[in-house]
């Protein structure tokens, strides 16, 4: 048990709290906290759980609209998709964990990002994930792309989840700090969601699932080898993932919300015991009181401090009511979980926890969540980049030789290596697997289908943070749109470097400003996010990464669109302005050997008409062949057509376009390549001008090489230099 | 024709066999839970694919274990239909029922992608509805779909017909490119002496629609429904 | 009592865990590996006192469970 | 040379296929079985034959290729 401890300024300074958030502590408190009370103030006050620098700014992301049933504030969005169904949908970082140990590391966040989704009564019916890696050369990055990928696959795959999309980018910046975001998308029913909101003084609260253990307790360095009787070995701060525990909590939470036993319900995130119980009752304004003796544990003389630090993960907290406590046990016992009561809600607004029958912790619930610090950060705006003009940028002496660069390099290469180790096909309903603008999940029994996808173009976002937040939720919205979808909502994971630092601040400052422009304009609203701060090494921070994962609704999946050309003698048509924006472009970078410029404009106006005009072609089912262009520009777009179709085209530059090179590999936004029968290319073009969609032709489809102004390149030949990279990279690993 | 599923902890892809049987057979199978120690009165079970128990120790050694596999093998003893599909194939394997076994894939990763499957034997109730010969497109999605067996038992299942199929091109050519597990003679799925046991590691189930962008897995079930009616 | 017991592929068996192990090791530049085997160390905790029983138990298990004999032969220590 | 390597988790971590064997070994009424851990083992042939040298090198597999050292406590047995 715990000796009762002097709190020295060092142990408030090892807890992340720094002088004047613990005056405010003792404020709080009347008194010197015990070392549990304060551990869990640190643990509420971190970045983590309190959003202390970023919650001034995340305020200004529009959050509603008329089918958005519970936006940020759950543990994931909820968004109406008709017919009485709801999406349910959210992301995360497990960034530091994963560059530890990276398969755990993964695997233990897909873990969390699946709880929080079933958490609210959804079934997961889909994963993604958002991989930012250091440069390949980099020592270290074969080990974390072969770990991260496993333990996603395997953590995913063993749950029966489909694993569908998601992006993949190396740059030396990550070098030091990967980033893995993950995103669960998951099916209700719109008229039962569960919620952590506490309710009825009495009622019982009980832990379910896996047992808690001493896995990642924070601050171990001081806490654990002052609190534990055997310090023999330092404990590591790792958690272990235990797929098959979670998917029998899967299952049994889905079997116990199909009853009406479930008063509140809240998973036991990254601050565990702590942050769980203190939402519930916080949420609630009630108090709660637990007797952590109750609660299962794996090791001997674990303290109170522990096991509310702990972050095993498999767990949850909820409160029942107290006549359905034999049919939720029943529940359990079948799917050999633990089921312990281990509380009662109590009407005092304190969180009382009571250990070897003592008070280890009596601190009132509201002040705790209320009064934790929050910050407006000094910032300065990023220095914006000058423009660069398509004509300032020496042009390649071959076309094509520059394409098989660019699709061989890191960010353009196939992923194929990767999404083959995710089961992406398990439940069935996969309408579109990885490789397309977004995955396509169909809903059971019916031709309803989701689309998802998750984007985010960090080099845009350093060169001009705000442009790069408007264009990273744009871009989302067009993958949608390619696909036929109608893009309805996004999560997003706001990954920065030091908030402490008013260069960075700045950074994030202005591309949430971007973001709201962008959803505003777009009708897209925010319903869930997190934010992952701290991602430097060295002083030097990463890319500023606000990965954004957009969520839309098809209403006929067998009129959905997909990138590949289907047939031979097809018209291939751009859609929307080709200006040649070279500046920040892939075409700078890989072949220049220059990041720089300012980034492509985004005029989400244009962004609007135009999408909705290709969604339209789809629904009408005029256009079944589309892909936006992004990363690459045009000719990356077309190549990668031919090559998933297997069917190859005849190009030509437009007559009085920009420089070649600036109009087949510029970055412009707002743009999509289709092929339509060339009997309906006419017809099509007359549309869209009526619809002010600029228009152009490009070409023919056919063939088994891409022509372009008279030159070739075979088919099979760009295929291997795009598929070449990651297995060379991973060599046999 | 009544068919039973049985569910394991940790079974993922039960629902996609009910889909596919129920489209069949255009009846609900029953759904078993591996607890209980009797089964109903079909004509035929069907392992499914997922991860028992979190195929710890060795995929598929717990549920060979478990009270209902007994059943389902003493059934099997008495001439029903027993089909294991991915983890099934490795829970019938461990189980007996099917010689060999299971293991992890030569280049250590799982593996999610269509193969394509020659139908090695059109002679037993579940690949009637195939010619011998024919080239199938299936997915895989396995961590450990690497059969191994030792020669004498290679060359008893070759000389008794009892090679279901195995992974080829897509003009039915043998080659180790188109293995995605390393599979020893490229198996991908095997018959028992009396051929009322099939288990196989690719997904028919997952290949039942347009939708699936394969329809190739729709004659297994077929056939199966047909022998019995 | 503690048993502790060895699951080892048997002779003629592929060993793709051992096998990529030796490739990795020789492209970190460890030239003196020859052959690399990987197998299963369990260790299981006990009650029975008598160390006949607890061994013919954990044959047992062995035979029964922990090891597949088709492919893998066990050892089993028992301590104290 | 052969090394024999065990590689085990450190205390206090996680072992879920443990408990699975386990409770298996319950399910199958070994009533005295407790706690039950997995860990590996692992065979490397060497062609080293000085026994400091050959220590050295598999403590450097083991620290950069076979064992987790975040999770994991390797131990090495060199036999002739
Ligand atoms: N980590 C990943 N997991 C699964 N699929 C991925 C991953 N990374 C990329 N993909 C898939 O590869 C395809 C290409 O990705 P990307 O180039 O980012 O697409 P886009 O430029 O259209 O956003 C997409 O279908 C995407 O979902
Ligand atoms: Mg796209």
């Amino acid at each position: 048990m715990s000796v009762p401890k002097k709190i020295t300024p060092e142990i408030v300074a090892e807890h992340g709290l720094s002088a004047d958030e613990y005056k405010l502590v003792l404020e709080i408190m009347g008194r010197e906290p015990s070392m549990t009370e304060l551990g869990i103030f640190s643990v509420m006050w971190s970045e983590h759980c309190s959003y202390k620098s970023s919650r001034v700014h995340l305020k200004k992301l529009p959050t509603k609209a008329p089918w958005v049933i519970q936006g940020p504030g759950e543990n994931a969005g909820v968004i109406d998709i008709g017919d009485g169904q709801a999406a349910v949908f959210k992301m995360e970082s497990h960034n530091h964990p994963s560059f530890i140990e990276p398969y755990q590391g993964a695997a233990t966040g897909v873990g969390g990002i699946m709880r929080d989704v079933f958490t609210m009564g959804a079934r997961p019916i889909a994963n993604l994930n958002a991989l930012r890696f250091g440069e390949p050369s980099d020592p270290k990055t074969r080990h974390l792309v072969s770990g991260v990928v496993a333990g996603i696959g395997g953590y995913g795959n063993c749950m029966g989840v489909p694993t569908v999309g998601g992006e993949v980018n190396f740059h030396a910046s990550y070098n030091g700090n990967i980033l893995v975001n993950a995103m669960t998308v998951g099916l209700a029913d719109s008229d039962k969601i569960f919620y952590s909101a506490a309710a009825g003084i009495g009622n019982p609260v009980i832990y379910v699932g896996a047992k808690t253990g001493r896995d990642g307790i924070h601050g171990a360095t001081m806490a654990s080898a002052e609190f534990t009787e055997d310090s023999e070995e330092k404990r590591p701060t790792v958690q272990v993932g235990d797929p098959f525990t979670e998917k029998l909590l899967l299952e049994a939470c889905l079997e116990l919300m199909a009853t009406d036993a479930i008063v509140a319900i809240q998973d036991m995130g990254a601050a565990g015991l702590t942050s769980s119980s203190v939402e519930m009752s916080s949420k609630g304004g009630l108090g709660i009181e637990l007797d952590l003796d109750k609660v299962p544990v794996r090791e001997t003389h674990m303290t109170a401090y522990e096991i509310m630090l702990s972050e095993s993960q498999e767990r949850m907290l909820m409160v029942l009511k107290p006549e359905a406590m034999d049919e939720a046990r029943a529940i359990f016992d079948k799917w050999e979980l633990d089921f312990a009561e281990i509380g009662v809600l109590t009407d005092t607004g304190h969180l009382v926890l009571k250990k070897d029958g003592e008070v280890a912790a009596d601190m009132p619930v509201a002040p705790l969540v209320e009064k934790a610090p929050l910050y407006e950060r000094p910032w300065i705006p990023t220095p914006l980049q000058a423009e660069i003009a398509a004509r300032d940028v020496p042009a390649p002496n071959d076309l094509l030789a520059a394409l098989k660069t660019m699709i061989g390099s890191a960010d353009l290469a196939s992923r194929r290596w990767v999404w083959e180790q995710y089961d992406h096909l398990v439940m069935g309903q996969t309408a579109q697997r990885p490789g397309g603008d977004a995955a396509v999940i169909r809903l059971p029994g019916i031709s309803k289908a989701l689309a998802m996808t998750s984007d985010c173009t960090p080099r845009y976002v350093f060169a001009d943070p705000k442009r790069g937040g408007a264009q990273a939720v744009a871009e989302t919205w067009r993958n949608l749109t390619a696909v036929g979808a109608k893009p309805l909502a996004i999560t997003d994971n706001m990954n920065f470097g030091n908030p402490q630092r008013p260069e960075i601040m700045g950074q994030f400052a202005l591309a949430i400003e971007g973001m709201a422009e962008a959803c505003k304009a777009l009708d897209y609203p925010v319903v869930s996010g997190n934010v992952s701060l701290y991602n430097e090494t060295n002083g030097k921070g990463i890319l500023p990464t606000p990965t954004i994962g957009g969520v839309g609704v098809m209403a006929d999946v067998g009129r959905m669109a997909t990138v590949a050309f289907k047939a031979k003698g097809e018209k291939v048509l751009v859609l929307g302005e080709t200006r040649g924006w070279l500046g920040q472009s892939i075409f700078l970078r890989e072949i220049q050997g220059q990041e720089e410029g300012a980034p492509p404009p985004v005029d989400l106006g244009a962004e609007r008409r135009i999408g909705d005009f290709v969604r339209g072609l789809i629904e009408a089912g005029e256009v079944v062949t589309c892909h936006d262009v992004s990363d690459g520009g045009l000719l990356v777009a077309v190549a990668e057509m031919a090559m998933a179709g297997g069917i190859g085209a005849t190009l030509t530059t437009p007559a009085g376009a920009v420089e070649a090179h600036g109009f087949w590999f510029g970055e412009d936004q707002a743009r999509y390549v289709i092929a339509v029968p060339a009997k309906a290319a006419e017809a099509t073009e007359a549309k869209a001008a009526a619809a002010g969609v600029p228009v152009m032709t490009l070409g023919e489809t056919g063939g088994d090489a891409l022509s372009l102004d008279g030159r070739a390149a075979k088919l099979a030949e760009l295929r291997s230099e795009h598929e070449a990279f990651l297995p060379r990279l991973m060599g046999a690993a | 024709m009544k068919a039973a599923i049985v569910v394991f902890p940790g079974s993922n892809r039960e629902v996609d066999a009910k889909v596919a049987l129920k489209q069949a057979t255009g009846k609900d199978p029953v759904m078993v839970w591996h607890r209980d120690t009797s089964l109903p009165k079909v004509d035929l079970v069907l392992v499914p694919g997922g991860f028992s128990y979190g195929d710890y120790l060795r995929c598929g050694a717990i549920a060979a274990n478990s009270p209902v596999l007994r059943e389902v093998k003493a059934r099997a003893d008495a001439g029903m239909a027993v089909i294991g599909i991915c983890n099934g194939f490795q829970i019938v394997t461990e189980a007996g029922l099917l010689p060999g076994v299971l293991l992890r894939n030569a280049n250590l990763k799982f593996v999610c992608r269509n193969v394509g499957l020659r139908v090695e034997t059109s002679g037993s109730r579940f690949t009637a509805g195939y010619k011998k010969g024919q080239v199938l497109s299936v997915p895989v999605a396995h961590h450990d779909g690497n059969y191994f067996a030792d020669p004498r038992t290679l060359d008893e299942l070759e000389a008794e017909d009892r090679i279901a199929f195995r992974y080829c091109g897509p003009e039915g050519r043998l080659d180790s490119i188109y293995n995605p597990n390393g599979s020893i003679r490229h198996i991908a799925g095997i018959l028992n002496k009396k051929r009322n046991v099939l288990g196989l590691m690719p997904h028919p189930e997952n290949a039942i629609e347009p939708m699936h962008g394969s329809t190739d897995g729709k004659a297994l079930f077929k056939s199966m429904v047909e022998a019995v009616s | 009592m503690k048993a502790r017991i060895h699951i080892t592929l048997k002779n003629g068996v592929l060993d793709p865990q051992g096998r990529a192990i030796a490739s990795a090791l020789h492209a970190l530049g460890f030239s003196s590996v020859g052959d690399v085997r990987q197998g299963k160390y369990i260790e299981v905790d006990l009650t029975e006192t008598d160390k006949t029983k607890a061994r013919s138990a954990v044959e047992q298990m062995c035979g029964k469970l922990l090891a597949n004999t088709v492919i893998e032969n066990y050892s089993i220590d028992l301590v104290d």
